[in-house]
């Protein structure tokens, strides 16, 4: 069944079934593999997405109820000044290792500057805590996130 | 970078992390292929029973299934690291729960996965064996009937029920006449999942002449194609193995998981079949980390010095060898932790039971082992009222001295890891620490350990294009911890050339040079020794042409940064690798390739100094040293622990990429912690019962402490790449260790199980 | 999943002992059984539907009766599957009727219950909760048909 | 042109006709729950309706007697910030703010968390601690429920077939206290145990409503508890005679997050701490 979405600015056609995920529409359809599959179940936070703005699961999203929301994935967000600082500030502070996390993080991290600009180390970490990471234990993603943070301020 | 900038030691970004935070980085579930199929598989609903028939009939009626495959369709070949004992699939039996029994090729996800479930299967069920004593009990049920007949890489001593034993012994039991003090203990610990945020998967694709490339979530190109070939009797030469980016390993993709069903599946339909397991089936199918169950005897003289050890365990080592029998070996060989004994005695048992396979997982048996090991030293400084630290201090190993059972220590820079995480922490005034709040009790504690980075065999290859910029090719697979990186910044540095001229080619068995495995800390050291030779060889070759080009003695030449050789002392007699490069391309002596091949050579033990009896591995070494100090609260009214700060120095000869060094501490860090404090995978009967991330829960960025000091010390390795030694496992080794250290000060009780929930601690401090 | 339970019913051994071999009344008695039917003396196809929360879950059940030791004990097997075999249901089953102090039955039951599929790798937690409210279910259904079967 | 099957009903009553009338229907709320069981294969709904398109179940309404009503749909994020839940209600933010993480907090919603009614879930005893009402529509119109009344087992409520959560009514807010307390294993996991406590101070005293998550088929509650309490707030034998009798009135089960044992053991503990925390802030007012 030929569904309209809203992603990355763009209306996309797919094809949805009743179960079908966002998560498997924007991987297996519309090739927009950053978003990643590590459980399916909404726990890990692999493939956090934007919808209307606010950083929600992919896996959990049913395509169905997704029409005539506002799909952002990563790949939407190259060239978001906000984004970009994050990305920058990732590469430089050692926050990425096996980098299946990092879309994930990025748009929760993305998310979380939007509503609070200069947040302490205690609010980025409870931001992301929505967001499994196994490789880094978390210091240098946090520490990511300030700076990208401090780089913002006038 | 510019041209005159180091490139070891630089804090550099990942050589690969542009599309990493742009997202378009490409792991084994982002490759789609013109024509793929889907693949998946049907689990064993028993824990052990004989395969009487199948009927496929339902499952072949599902549309859109082009293959359904089952043990029938598998010849009776068999693999495995130690002991080849496993098929591809469950073939005349299954032997535990999820197993493998059927595996189907369709062409959507749906229709696979339902077809799967449609094959038929009828079992002849068997008694499952679901702990080590009921498989060493005398009428037990024989998981492996054929075990003797098994090809073995070592001695193992199997019979019956037992996969391997392994015992080394040094020095003199008499030296426990000695002991003023001793304490004896046992312990237990649990099975822990890696959860590497990606679960398992690959992608193979045939072509016309049957030869198949193989994609797949893995830590090492050379052990897919030798488990594939040899479980499905394939000449290695038909096989590609090739790797994308992973996410995450840990020990789980050492070995095999679901390549070789994947690979049969594409031969039997002639399509590019993808299979990619769910999160639940990575908990089922794949691996795991060992639950030992363990003796130990330590005894001291009353001045603290350490005397003598005695180590005793016992290993469920699942329904396959796997890598089992090196993770007993590799855990009695690491049991005496950092210290001089005099008399030392480590003698293990590894069973088969009907549980998946239990495996690689960092640490390889050092943070099980340690978690004995360095409780009891702390219960012996208790005893005599010494400073635990201090205690480690007078017997630590010193530079010189030789390894249990022999094997040569390079390098040894454990006395500066525990003077710097004394001095960060502020150990002399632990006692002062005050409670966060009413209601909470808080302890500071620390432990030692030591892990290796040499074992086997690796290569490297150096290639110069015709611009004079370099081509590394190493076949080490980059999982996350940073190799590429770190590999490439060796060879630039090798060659004095900034970093961005050298690319490094994505392992690849048609070209890669042979390497054993991402596994056991060895890349850096292993790996880059090969990258440093291959590197030499390059530099030989330049120096030719140069000396030719500038008509001097190669030997008055030197390499310049930026990619330029000239004669020493003459600032302006030189020549750019460019015009090097196109005289050997276009003139004289063609393309310039280095090449180095090498095994770690130095023996494990020593036969005159020690006994040892179905030793796995004859040679590993390459010291690194460490020390933890963990600083935690314990909440009095529901026992919960949380780690307020710590300390990791750890020594790693030289820091290739310092970012990835702290990278390193501080995720083993949080995995340790995990280890310690909640992750535990749970049995009901035969079945897992927590194979969902709902239920098996990992540490968030809420349970981990912000303050994680990782601290670098370097030792330099006699012949480690630029002085460097491994660190991939060191910062998870004690964790658990350190952590039942602080909390037995906090309340005055030892904990021998693991983990320390807080049902577990809370009992304990109510004696209940 | 080991599911137990007992519990006092007002009826002599021998009666209750009738009762629970005869497939009729244990239709009645088991919570969501649909339907039951005798293949032979020994073996019981039973479809029993299941729901735990949003989870629907019909089971297509053969029960195997292995030893009948009259009045006090009886094993049997079940097996069966759910949907499209979505799950495999396998459990071993034990009934003890001992005398209970004035003149009834203490009935006891053990089922060592194994699921796969579906339901045993999600729903396993739910299923154990759920299994217990089912035995007590069973437990109230059976004490009120033999103890009003005994009235009248 | 939407998927076939799935529905988005303007109205409420809308949505009841077609969850009665179509077979194997299901209601979608935030997803967080059922899209996660469909995931698993546990849940196979032949149709959906989705309450998304429904205003009336959006939002927190302040009432006329000065309580609030809270729509279906309201997430939990939305909840967890309202600063007007004060008060005593200050459980039920207190309650939302430990649900999960911050992401899950933006899909969940109150009525698909109580409609599955996990007992150890955080809203059953915050609602039960703040005697908030569950309002239930069917296709013949809408009832209200006590929330105490409204878990009844694992995963069951007093929801019928066809019959589906609308909102919440919480009783106007008391000068007081209002705190949730929940121990899990990490963070984000649900509670191996959890206490919520509403304390109302006024001229003649403290009223308290006391309630335990996450150790049996329902929040756990007790008369005694509650009136030993009010009674005698602050003084620790109270405290622990009203744990001792809520542990008593527990049924905890052993599970993969804790043993049975251990909560029993625990629920006192937690009882007495979270007691000696809203007297804290009672004075601190």
């Amino acid at each position: 069944m030929t569904l309209a979405l809203s992603i990355n600015g763009r209306i996309r056609q797919v094809q949805a079934g009743l179960s079908d995920t966002l998560l498997t529409v924007l991987r297996d359809q519309l090739l927009l593999t950053a978003a990643k599959r590590g459980c399916n179940q909404g726990v890990c936070g692999a493939c956090t997405v934007l919808i209307d703005g606010r950083p929600q699961r992919a896996c959990l999203s049913l395509a169905a109820n997704c029409e005539g929301a506002a799909i952002t994935t990563l790949e939407g967000l190259q060239r978001d000044a906000s984004m970009a600082r994050l990305q920058k500030a990732f590469a430089a502070t050692g926050a990425v290792q096996c980098g299946f996390c990092t879309p994930g993080v990025l748009v929760s991290a993305h998310a979380l500057l939007s509503h609070n600009a200069d947040p302490r180390t205690d609010e980025i970490r409870a931001g992301l805590s929505g967001n499994l990471c196994r490789c880094s234990g978390y210091r240098k993603i946090v520490d990511a996130v300030a700076e990208a943070a401090k780089e913002a301020k006038p | 970078m510019s041209a005159t900038a180091k490139a070891v030691g630089a804090a550099l970004p990942r050589a690969e992390v542009r599309e990493k935070v742009e997202g378009r980085a490409q792991y084994i579930a982002d490759l789609y292929r013109p024509g793929m199929l889907h693949g998946a598989v049907l689990g064993s609903p028993h824990a052990h029973a004989r395969i009487k028939r199948y009927d496929t009939s339902e499952a072949l009626a599902v549309p859109g299934v082009h293959a359904v495959l089952t043990g029938d369709d598998f010849g009776d070949h068999r693999m495995g690291a130690f002991v080849k004992d496993e098929h591809a699939i469950a073939k005349g039996k299954v032997r535990y729960v999820g197993e493998p029994v059927a595996a189907v090729a369709a062409e959507t996800e749906a229709a696979a996965k339902l077809a799967a479930r449609l094959v038929s299967v009828e079992y002849e069920e068997l008694p499952a064996i679901l702990s080590p004593e009921a498989a060493l009990a005398p009428d037990a049920a024989i998981i492996h009937e054929d075990v003797a007949s098994y090809f073995k890489v070592f001695d193992t001593g199997s019979t019956a029920n037992v996969c391997s034993r392994t015992s080394l012994t040094e020095g003199d039991a008499a030296a426990w006449d000695r002991c003023d003090v001793i304490v004896e203990g046992r312990f237990a610990t649990q099975p822990q999942a890696h959860v590497s945020l990606e679960p398992c998967g690959a992608l193979a694709e045939p072509d016309a002449t049957g030869r198949v490339t193989l994609w797949s979530a893995n830590q090492s190109v050379f052990r897919v194609q030798a488990n594939v070939s040899e479980s499905l009797g394939l000449p290695m030469a038909q096989l590609r193995c090739l790797t994308p980016r992973v996410g995450a390993g840990f020990g789980n993709k050492m070995e095999p998981h679901i390549q070789p069903i994947a690979v049969k599946l594409a031969l039997a339909t002639g399509r590019p079949v993808k299979l990619i397991l769910t999160r639940e089936e990575d908990f089922e199918i794949v691996r795991a980390r060992h639950p030992f169950k363990l003796r130990v005897r330590t005894g001291a003289l009353k001045d603290g010095t350490l005397v003598a050890r005695e180590v005793e365990v016992l290993l469920d080592g699942g329904a396959y060898a796997d890598d089992s029998p090196g993770v007993l070996g590799y855990s009695l060989f690491m049991s005496p932790g950092p210290y001089r004994f005099r008399y030392m005695k480590a003698s293990g048992t590894l069973v088969y039971t009907n549980k998946l396979r239990f495996g690689a997982f960092r640490g390889f048996g050092n943070p099980q082992v340690s978690f004995a090991g360095e409780q009891q030293i702390d219960e012996i400084a208790a005893r005599l009222g010494l400073d635990p630290l201090a205690v480690r201090e007078k017997s630590m190993l010193r530079p010189g001295d030789k390894w249990f059972g022999g094997a040569e220590v390079g390098s040894n820079g454990l006395e500066e890891c525990i003077a710097r995480v004394k001095a960060a922490s502020g150990w002399a005034k632990r006692a002062e620490l005050e409670p966060s709040a009413p209601g909470r009790k808080r302890a500071m504690a620390a432990a030692c350990t030591a892990h290796i980075s040499g074992l086997l065999a690796t290569g490297a290859i150096v290639r110069m294009l015709e611009d004079g910029s370099i081509v590394l090719n190493t076949g080490a697979v980059d999982i996350g911890q940073g190799s590429d990186t770190a590999l490439t910044q060796i060879c630039a540095e090798a060659l004095k050339v900034p970093i961005e001229r050298v690319r490094l080619a994505s392992p690849d068995t048609d070209g890669s040079p042979y390497n054993w495995g991402t596994t056991a800390s060895r890349v850096t050291y292993t790996t880059g020794r090969a990258v440093v030779a291959a590197a030499l060889e390059v530099e030989k070759q330049i120096k030719q042409h140069a000396s030719e080009m500038l008509e001097c003695d190669a030997a008055d030449l030197e390499l310049r940064p930026g990619g330029r050789v000239g004669i020493v002392g003459v600032p302006d007699k030189a020549v750019s690798f460019f015009e090097v490069s196109a005289r050997a391309h276009w003139a004289r002596g063609g393309p310039i390739i280095g090449h180095n091949s090498l095994v770690f050579e130095k023996p494990s033990v020593d036969p005159k100094r020690a006994i040892a009896v179905g030793l796995p591995f004859p040679q590993i070494g390459a010291f690194a040293f460490g020390a933890l100090v963990v600083d935690i609260e314990i909440d009095e009214t529901t026992g919960k622990i949380e780690v307020k700060r710590a300390w990791s120095a750890a020594d790693v000869g030289r820091a290739i990429n310092p970012l990835a060094v702290e990278g390193q501490l501080e995720g083993a860090f949080v995995q340790g912690m995990g280890l310690a404090l909640n992750e535990e995978m749970v049995w009901d009967g035969p079945r897992l019962a927590n194979p969902t991330l709902m239920d098996y829960k990992v540490p968030t960025t809420l349970d981990s402490p912000h303050e994680i000091h990782s601290i670098i010390v370097e030792a330099p390795e006699p012949d480690g790449p630029f002085g460097a030694k491994g660190v991939g496992e060191i910062g998870i080794n004690v964790v658990p260790a350190a952590i039942a250290n602080a909390a037995a000060i906090a309340l005055g009780k030892r904990f021998n199980a693991l983990p320390l929930t807080p049902e577990r601690v809370l009992r304990a401090m109510l004696g209940k | 999943m080991r599911i137990e339970g007992s519990f006092v019913v007002a009826a002599p051994r021998e009666r209750v002992f009738a009762e629970i071999t005869n497939p009729a009344l244990m239709a009645g008695c088991i919570p969501g059984c649909e339907a039951i039917e005798v293949i032979d003396p020994k073996t019981y196809r039973a479809r029993i539907l299941v729901e735990v929360g949003p989870i629907k879950a019909r089971f297509n059940l053969v029960v195997e009766v292995k030893e009948e030791v009259p009045p006090e004990r009886v094993v049997s097997i079940t097996r069966g599957e759910e949907g499209t075999r979505a799950s495999v249901i396998s459990s071993n089953n034990e009934l003890v009727l001992a005398p209970a102090e004035g003149g009834g039955t203490e009935v006891k039951y053990v089922a060592e219950v194994s699921v796969t599929g579906r339901l045993g790798k999600f729903g396993l937690g739910m299923m154990k909760k759920k299994a217990e409210a089912l035995g007590a279910k069973f437990a109230e259904n059976f004490r009120g048909k033999i103890e009003a079967a005994a009235a009248s | 042109m939407s998927v076939p099957g799935f529905h988005r009903p303007k109205s409420v009553e809308d949505a009841a006709r077609l969850l009665a009338e179509t077979d194997g229907a299901r209601c979608l709320s935030g997803g967080a729950t059922l899209v996660a069981m469909m995931n698993a294969s546990l849940a196979e709904p032949k149709a959906i309706v989705s309450l998304a398109g429904i205003p009336e179940l959006a939002g927190i309404a302040e009432l006329a007697n000065g309580g609030f009503r809270i729509g279906a749909m309201t997430r939990h994020a939305a909840t967890a910030g309202d600063a007007r839940l004060a008060g005593t209600l200050a459980v039920l933010r207190d309650a939302a703010r430990q649900i999960a993480n911050p992401v899950v907090r933006n899909m969940g919603t109150i009525g698909g968390s109580i409609g599955f009614a996990d007992p150890a879930a955080d809203y059953p005893p915050a609602l039960v601690a703040a005697n908030a009402e569950v309002e239930i529509a069917n296709a013949a119109g809408r009832r209200r429920v006590a929330a105490r009344d409204f878990f009844v087992d694992w995963y069951t409520t007093a929801c019928g077939p066809g019959e589906f959560v609308t909102g919440v009514y919480l009783p106007p807010p008391r000068p007081g206290a209002g705190l949730y307390k929940k121990l899990a294993r990490v963070s984000g996991d649900f509670a191996i145990a959890s206490v919520a406590l509403s304390a109302a101070k006024d001229a003649n005293g403290v009223s308290i409503r006391i309630a335990v998550g996450g150790c049996g088929p329902r929040p756990i509650r007790a008369d005694a508890a509650d009136a030993l309490l009010s009674a005698k707030f602050g003084d620790a034998a109270a405290a622990a005679a009203a744990g001792e009798a809520l542990a008593a009135a527990a049924d905890p089960v052993d599970d993969v997050r804790a043993s049975a044992e251990y909560r029993r053991l625990v629920i006192p503990r937690l009882v007495a701490e979270t007691v000696a925390h809203a007297r804290a802030a009672l004075e601190a007012r």
